[in-house]
């Protein structure tokens, strides 16, 4: 063993190293790992970096609730949730690998800096072999780069943009939430059936990544339906009162304002829009109507009764009434006392998935597991049949068309599924334009 | 040694040995013990430590010395990191190349918002630099998008040029170096050398030191700028401009020349940062990151010389370590408690710890500033004081009291 | 021809006539004294000598150069220095610092890049500073903080950091108000040293008779912004322009 | 010229927000001499008095309804607020509708107590510490106020929307001859501009025409020439800074219905307002609403899809741009005084 040799492996647990310590006092160790931060002991550390501090802290925190859950499931506690509905029985309720799953937990703050910081500290001090979570595509983008270089698994938590597996796909990444791409194809049917095939669009767009690759989806989309897009008006994120951008959407000729707005954006924006009575006028002899391609039901609180008859997508609702889903929200809201979120769901089955693809694959290495995750097929975990596509990483499932609902029943029955779209119909190829440059690499151990 | 008065000498050899030992000092708490979860020896952090702290050393030459309130120092900080990643991009992975660029590139930015800034005083400068600080952010996050790469912030890229390194064909990144690996081994910033004593681990990662002896090199020269009559002069700004007027020297030059050299090392810093790990986000360039270095500084101790580095490091411990706290940690702490009472307990440290990180710190930054309005420095030097006081009062001597003659210049 | 000639010199502000066409004629190595009922416009004379104001019309002549529109530090540079009514010093620095600047000053002009060098080995500046303090008597406070001076000593460091420049030309701006009598003196005979033992030319504003009486060789009386008498002290006691200008202000 | 007439109303709209907030900052500034780093929180948890208000109206009771499900698949729990249960439904549910409004009234006591605890309890002793100091406690003070508020009302905003009978809006265009449509503005928006134009009126008729309102003037200009008169000039401060908290507590309220209350608004406004204060010029109460008015305007202009195709994303930068032209031609803002927080 040479005295200088570099290696990037993270810790040994107590016990394994006191032993071989106590004899040999100074030891520089060697790369005692096949891969970065190859568990050792009796336990894996998973790595769960979430925005606790922000304007996403909310979904951050769920998010949380949803990772504690799924370790209680994977160890064998608790009713076992949707590993009891999950197609693959690899999961047997004793851990990973028989190693008792542990997790750390961290702040991304929502920004890309802190949260790389965050993933840092998870894998070199904490022996992280998985990193996951988020709530922004910046971010994930930001942490899956982070995770390729380190040499450990990522699976991503919310984020929407195109680019996290387009160009800027990984191939230590996986995202199980859908995209801007899905939404426009999910929704743009549903939106012709309501509203006609003639209708002019005007965009009010958040201005950076994630809003443009949405904005572009959605236009697109439409387009294909006979839709024309009056204007895009790109909106500073800054933003808390959009009443100069709302103003002039009524004089414009459009009939129909598409809010490419996330989070407090989204709330602030559709106030506004509500506010100024666009729902209640007429225009080219129409009603005049709102879209939020994608909603967040934590975050369609925010804009309470605005949201009422509002359509758009999202990726999963407690209200889904398939196996996997029931025994999902069974099991977290006997536990936290309400109804997960779309992205409690999304960082639950990533847990799962990761789980289940190392007792597969039988081992932690990021390649063993990427090879596992890659093309694999699944249904049980709601959304009905499922593919991680080899290719880019994405998941593939259906998409959900939501509105806003009339008359709630409690704080929590904000949505209802209006749709539920079939997967075959939000596929695209690998080679879309709009998911075009960037390469998913090798994948790295470290 | 160094050309320094013995006093400098010895705080300087304390820094050093402190930085080169931090590693072992960080790291005071046994692996898989509970209190682990507050050890700082993690090549990341320990990294972020001197970086921060040679951003905190430069921005105290600008307010510590002349008391001009720069509250949009994070833009240069942004700049140094776009100017080290573009460099990591298209001309090789060597980091001596980026991190010159980057002092380069935020030195003229420095020169630009300055000489424009510098034309007003008090709170009116604090705003223009804030403005144009603000300015760089907001555009950085979205129109500037090709050349930041936006909200994800700018990183590497499997088609980038490099056209010293060649280009990468294999499917991975290369990460950055010091020395070409295809020269020597065990240069790049990330390679980590881990040393098992006991239940203990330490770890010596490569980009650690070099941050480390780039951050003394820095230190040593803000040294020897408080010491020089230019330091002189800037202390005589914060003081009495208009004397300095009368007295026939001209205040702009000066002032100007330290708001470059604070951008060139809060663009060092950038540079560095982007070093260690090669992504330049947006955010480094917000306001409130440019608050965080004006928090850092006053938190340590404006004007004094360790005040900034302590103050960066403060902040960044609670940024990084209290925030990774959750309820699973702080069970594992009360767990001996009966179980009523652990519930409690963790219920009310649940409050300050994990996502609650923020409130801890915007209380400590209260309880500092009432306390010890000199900052942390002061809290130390009260410390030494009471400490000294008593040997004295053993050795039954009576000490001359130096008058407290220059507060700015003490460590 | 004097080392400052002032000619034709006006300023308003607003609707008031601060200095109206004054004239003034100040020669080298003598004090002048420039005396003059409240309002009569002698500190805005004296700002129109440093570079602090700029007059409307006429000009300021100081040792062949105009002194119009030139900022402060250059002013001073050329050879004028200014002691203010309320001490003007850098109260955060020591007193040896506070007369080491000057003395950077004098050695190195108006700005000077010297970032690596060390203070402590500038050692001409250092004996410089010494002696300086040694001619104000203030070698024991050297390392006192300069705000912590008690009134008086702040004035003489004041003169002391004036000085340290080797002025030409020093402009005293009521060097003595709110002295008790004892100090008064002190001033005085200091004033009287430094003006025997350098090549200096001292112009005072000042209110205390005493002290102008004691000191002037040529006295410039001001009143309502112009100069109505200047004459040696002999003549200007009991003219009658300064009485009228005086009345029931002071004993002349 | 439709469009310029629209973003000129929604830009003075725009501009009595911002007016009102730096109001309260330059008050604070002009009278103490602090810089409060405080003050957007002080915003925030005024938007919050609204929200604790209406959940105090809407406070209600369970009842089990067995032929509905929750998403547990148990009985849904029904609440019924109690004043609807006392008062009836259209008086309940109106007086809930009525939430935002009726909050003044609520919010008014509890932010000038809030000032007045601030002020007793912290900012006294910072008077005559540096600036630093006061930006750090401050700063401080501003984390500790929202991470409370986040503990307590979570991280999300949360909807105060305004009474019913102010839902959309009214047609000016129409009055003056344009197309239906073209200049449309929303009720409530434009009852924020009569009230903050009243709460703007109030303040400034209350320091010129009052004698409280005349020595706080006086002390503005000049403390320690008012303090030598043997007036309490401190007591009137502490009132001055109970009054600022109201005014941007009831700014907050207000808002609420604008731009949903969540717990990092006040730190969003923060730096708008000190750019708002420092452009109208330090110490000057007219300044700031100036200021206030002038930016909203221009950045309802800077919006317009008309200017941004020429100049990309001049709606990022615009009111930092228009700050730094108007310091570098007016030294101390629009209407500054010199010697205010030069140094």
């Amino acid at each position: 063993m040479s005295i200088i040799n570099p290696t990037r492996r993270g810790l040994l647990k107590t016990g394994a190293v006191a032993g071989a310590g106590m004899a040999m006092p100074l030891v520089f160790t060697g790369s005692a790992g096949a891969y970065m931060n190859e568990p050792s002991g009796g336990s894996v550390v998973l790595g769960f970096n979430v925005p606790q501090t922000g304007p996403y802290a909310d979904e951050g925190a769920d998010e949380l609730r949803a990772y504690e859950l799924a370790v209680e499931h994977l160890n064998g506690g608790g009713d076992g949730g949707m590993m009891n509905t999950f197609s693959s029985d690899a999961l047997k309720g004793n851990g990973i690998l028989g190693r008792k799953v542990e997790f750390v937990t961290g702040d991304t703050q929502t920004k890309s800096d802190a949260a790389r910081a965050s993933a840092k500290s998870m894998i070199e001090k904490d022996g992280a072999v998985m990193i996951t979570g988020g709530s922004s595509s910046g971010v994930a983008i930001a942490v899956q780069g982070l995770c390729q270089d380190a040499g450990v698994i990522f699976m991503a938590g919310l984020t929407h943009s195109n680019d996290t597996t387009g160009k800027d796909k990984k191939a230590n990444g996986f995202r199980h939430f859908f995209n801007g791409y899905m939404s426009g194809a999910a929704l743009a049917p549903v939106l012709e059936k309501l509203y006609g095939s003639d209708r002019r669009a005007y965009h009010l767009t958040a201005d950076y990544t994630w809003g443009w690759t949405q904005q572009e989806s959605i236009a697109a989309a439409t387009e294909g339906k006979g839709w024309e897009t009056v204007n895009n008006v790109l909106t500073p994120l800054a933003t808390t009162d959009f009443s100069s951008y709302v103003a002039p959407v009524l004089n414009s000729g459009a009939d129909v304002l598409v809010l490419n707005h996330y989070g407090g954006n989204m709330v602030n924006s559709l106030t506004a829009a509500v506010q100024f009575g666009l729902r209640d006028k007429q225009v080219n002899g129409k009603n005049f109507e709102i879209v939020v391609p994608l909603y967040s039901r934590l975050m369609a609180r925010g804009a309470g009764a605005n949201v009422k008859g509002i359509f758009g997508s999202t990726n999963w609702h407690w209200s889904l009434t398939d196996e996997g889903s029931k025994a999902f929200v069974k099991s977290f809201g006997t536990k936290y006392g309400f109804p997960p979120s779309q992205a409690a769901h999304t960082v639950y089955c990533q847990t799962l998935l990761y789980a289940d693809a190392c007792e597969r694959a039988g081992t932690h290495n990021p390649c063993g597991v990427a090879e596992a995750l890659e093309g694999y097929k699944f249904s049980g975990l709601g959304n009905g049949d499922v593919e991680y596509r080899a290719e880019d990483h994405q998941c593939f499932k259906d998409v959900l068309v939501v509105k806003g609902k009339e008359n709630p029943t409690s704080e929590f029955d904000l949505l209802e599924v209006v749709e539920v779209t079939p997967r075959s119909q939000v596929e695209y190829a690998v080679d879309h334009p709009m998911f075009a440059g960037g390469a998913l690499g090798q994948c790295n151990a470290g | 040694m160094f050309n320094l008065a013995k006093k400098d000498r010895t705080l300087l050899l304390i820094v050093a040995g402190m930085v080169l030992l931090a590693p072992f000092l960080l790291q005071p708490f046994a692996q898989g013990s509970g209190m682990a979860q507050f050890n700082a020896g993690y090549p990341d952090l320990m990294q972020r430590f001197v970086i921060f702290g040679i951003l905190a050393i430069g921005f105290n030459i600008l307010f510590g010395l002349t008391g001009y309130l720069s509250f949009g120092h994070a833009a240069f900080l942004g700049v140094g990191s776009y100017s080290a990643v573009w460099m990591f991009k298209l001309l090789s992975m060597n980091v001596i190349p980026a991190i010159l660029l980057a002092i380069v590139v935020s030195g003229l930015f420095a020169l630009l918002i300055g000489y424009i800034s510098l034309r007003r005083s008090g709170i009116y400068f604090s705003i223009l630099t804030l403005a144009f600080a603000q300015m760089s952010f907001n555009i950085a996050y979205s129109v500037l998008t090709p050349l930041t790469n936006g909200e994800t912030g700018l990183q590497l890229a499997l088609d980038d040029v490099r056209i010293l390194d060649g280009m990468n064909t294999n499917g991975t990144l290369p990460s950055t170096n010091l020395l070409p690996p295809s020269l020597v081994n065990g240069f790049e910033m990330r390679d980590t050398y881990h040393l098992e004593i006991g239940s203990w681990l330490f770890q010596f990662n490569t980009g650690y030191y070099l941050s480390a002896i780039i951050m003394l090199i820095s230190f040593y020269i803000a040294l020897r700028i408080f010491r020089s009559p230019f330091g002189l002069m800037l202390r005589a700004v914060k003081t009495n401009q208009t004397r300095l007027n009368y007295t026939g020297i001209n205040t702009r030059p000066y002032t100007l020349a330290a708001f470059v050299i604070s951008g060139m090392y809060a663009g060092l810093a950038g540079g560095l940062l982007a070093s260690m790990d090669p992504l330049a986000g947006a955010e480094r360039m917000q306001w409130t990151a440019s608050g965080e270095i004006v928090l850092m500084t006053i938190l340590g101790g404006a004007g004094t010389l360790i005040g900034p580095v302590i103050g960066a490091g403060f902040i960044k411990y609670f940024e990084n370590i209290f925030s990774k706290i959750n309820d699973t940690v702080l069970h594992g702490w009360f767990g001996w408690l009966p179980d009523g009472m652990e519930d409690a307990v963790v219920w009310f440290v649940h409050i300050f710890v994990g996502k609650g990180w923020h409130l801890t710190l915007g209380g400590l930054f209260m309880l500092v500033v009432i306390f010890l309005p000199g900052g942390l420095v002061e809290g130390g030097q009260r410390i030494m004081n009471l400490f000294k006081r008593k040997k004295s009062d053993g050795a039954g001597t009576d000490k001359q009291h130096h008058p407290k003659s220059t507060p700015h210049v003490a460590e | 021809m004097g080392i400052l000639e002032v000619k034709n010199v006006s300023k308003r502000f607003g609707g008031l006539q601060a200095l109206d066409d004054v004239n003034l004629d100040i020669q080298e190595n003598t004090i002048h004294a420039i005396i003059g009922p409240n309002g009569a416009g002698k500190s805005t004379l004296l700002n129109c000598f440093v570079g602090k104001l700029i007059p409307d019309t006429g000009s300021v002549i100081f040792d062949g150069h105009s002194l119009l529109g030139v900022k402060p530090h250059k002013i001073n540079q050329l050879g004028v220095s200014r002691v203010f009514q309320t001490p003007e010093i850098f109260t955060e620095l020591t007193v040896f610092e506070n007369v080491m600047i000057p003395c950077f000053a004098k050695r190195d002009g108006a700005f000077r890049m010297h970032a690596i060098e060390s203070v402590g080995s500038e050692t001409d500046i250092i004996e410089k500073a010494e002696l300086m303090l040694l001619d104000v008597n203030m070698q024991d406070k050297k390392d006192m903080h300069a705000g912590s001076l008690s009134r008086g000593d702040k004035r003489r460091l004041e003169m002391a950091m004036c000085l340290a420049q080797d002025p030409k030309l020093l402009l005293l701006d009521e060097p003595t108000a709110g002295m008790a009598r004892a100090d008064t003196n002190n001033t005085i005979d200091l004033l009287k040293q430094i003006k025997e033992q350098r090549n200096i030319t001292l112009a005072i504003i000042e209110h205390d008779m005493h002290v102008v009486f004691s000191l002037a060789e040529r006295i410039s009386v001001l009143a309502q912004g112009t100069v109505i008498v200047e004459d040696i002290p002999d003549n200007i006691k009991g003219h009658p322009k300064v009485r009228e200008a005086y009345l029931g202000e002071a004993q002349v | 010229m439709d469009i310029i007439l629209l973003q000129l109303l929604n830009g003075l709209d725009k501009g009595s927000a911002y007016a009102l907030i730096a109001l309260g900052l330059t008050l604070i500034f002009g009278t103490l001499g602090v810089v409060n780093f405080a003050h957007g929180a002080i915003f925030m948890i005024g938007a919050f008095t609204a929200v604790t208000f209406s959940k105090i109206l809407s406070f209600s009771f369970v009842t089990l309804d067995p032929t509905q499900k929750n998403f547990l698949g148990e009985p849904l729990e029904v609440k019924t607020a109690y004043i609807v249960h006392w008062f009836g439904e259209s008086t309940g549910n109106g007086l809930i509708d009525w939430a935002v409004p009726l909050a003044i009234l609520f919010s008014i006591p509890v932010m000038l107590f809030v000032g007045y605890a601030m002020e007793r309890g912290l900012i006294k002793h910072f008077y005559h510490r540096p600036h630093a100091d006061q930006i750090l406690v401050t700063f401080g003070l501003a984390i500790v106020l929202q991470e409370i508020i986040k503990y307590f009302f979570g991280a999300n905003p949360i909807q105060t929307p305004a009474p019913d009978m102010f839902r959309g809006s009214f047609d000016f265009g129409v009055l003056i001859g344009y197309a239906e449509n073209a200049i449309i503005y929303p009720y409530w928006r434009l009852v924020y501009f009569v009230f903050a134009g009243l709460v703007i009126g109030g303040v400034f008729a209350f320091l010129r025409y009052t004698t409280f309102g005349m020595v706080v003037r006086a002390g503005m200009a000049d403390r320690e020439t008012v303090g030598l008169l043997g007036i309490n000039i401190d007591k009137r401060f502490t009132i001055m800074f109970g009054i600022a908290a109201a005014v941007a507590g009831v700014a907050g309220v207000m808002y609420t219905p604008i731009n949903s209350p969540n717990y990092h608004m006040g730190m969003d406004f923060l730096v708008l307002s000190f750019v708002v204060v420092v452009v109208g010029g330090m110490g000057s109460l007219p300044g700031a609403v100036l200021a206030g008015f002038l930016l909203g305007i221009l950045e309802s202009f800077a919006s317009m899809n008309q200017v941004k195709v020429y100049f990309p994303g001049i709606d990022q930068i615009i009111i930092y741009l228009v700050a730094i032209i108007i310091l570098l031609a007016r030294p101390r803002g629009l209407m500054g005084r010199a010697g205010v927080m030069e140094e």
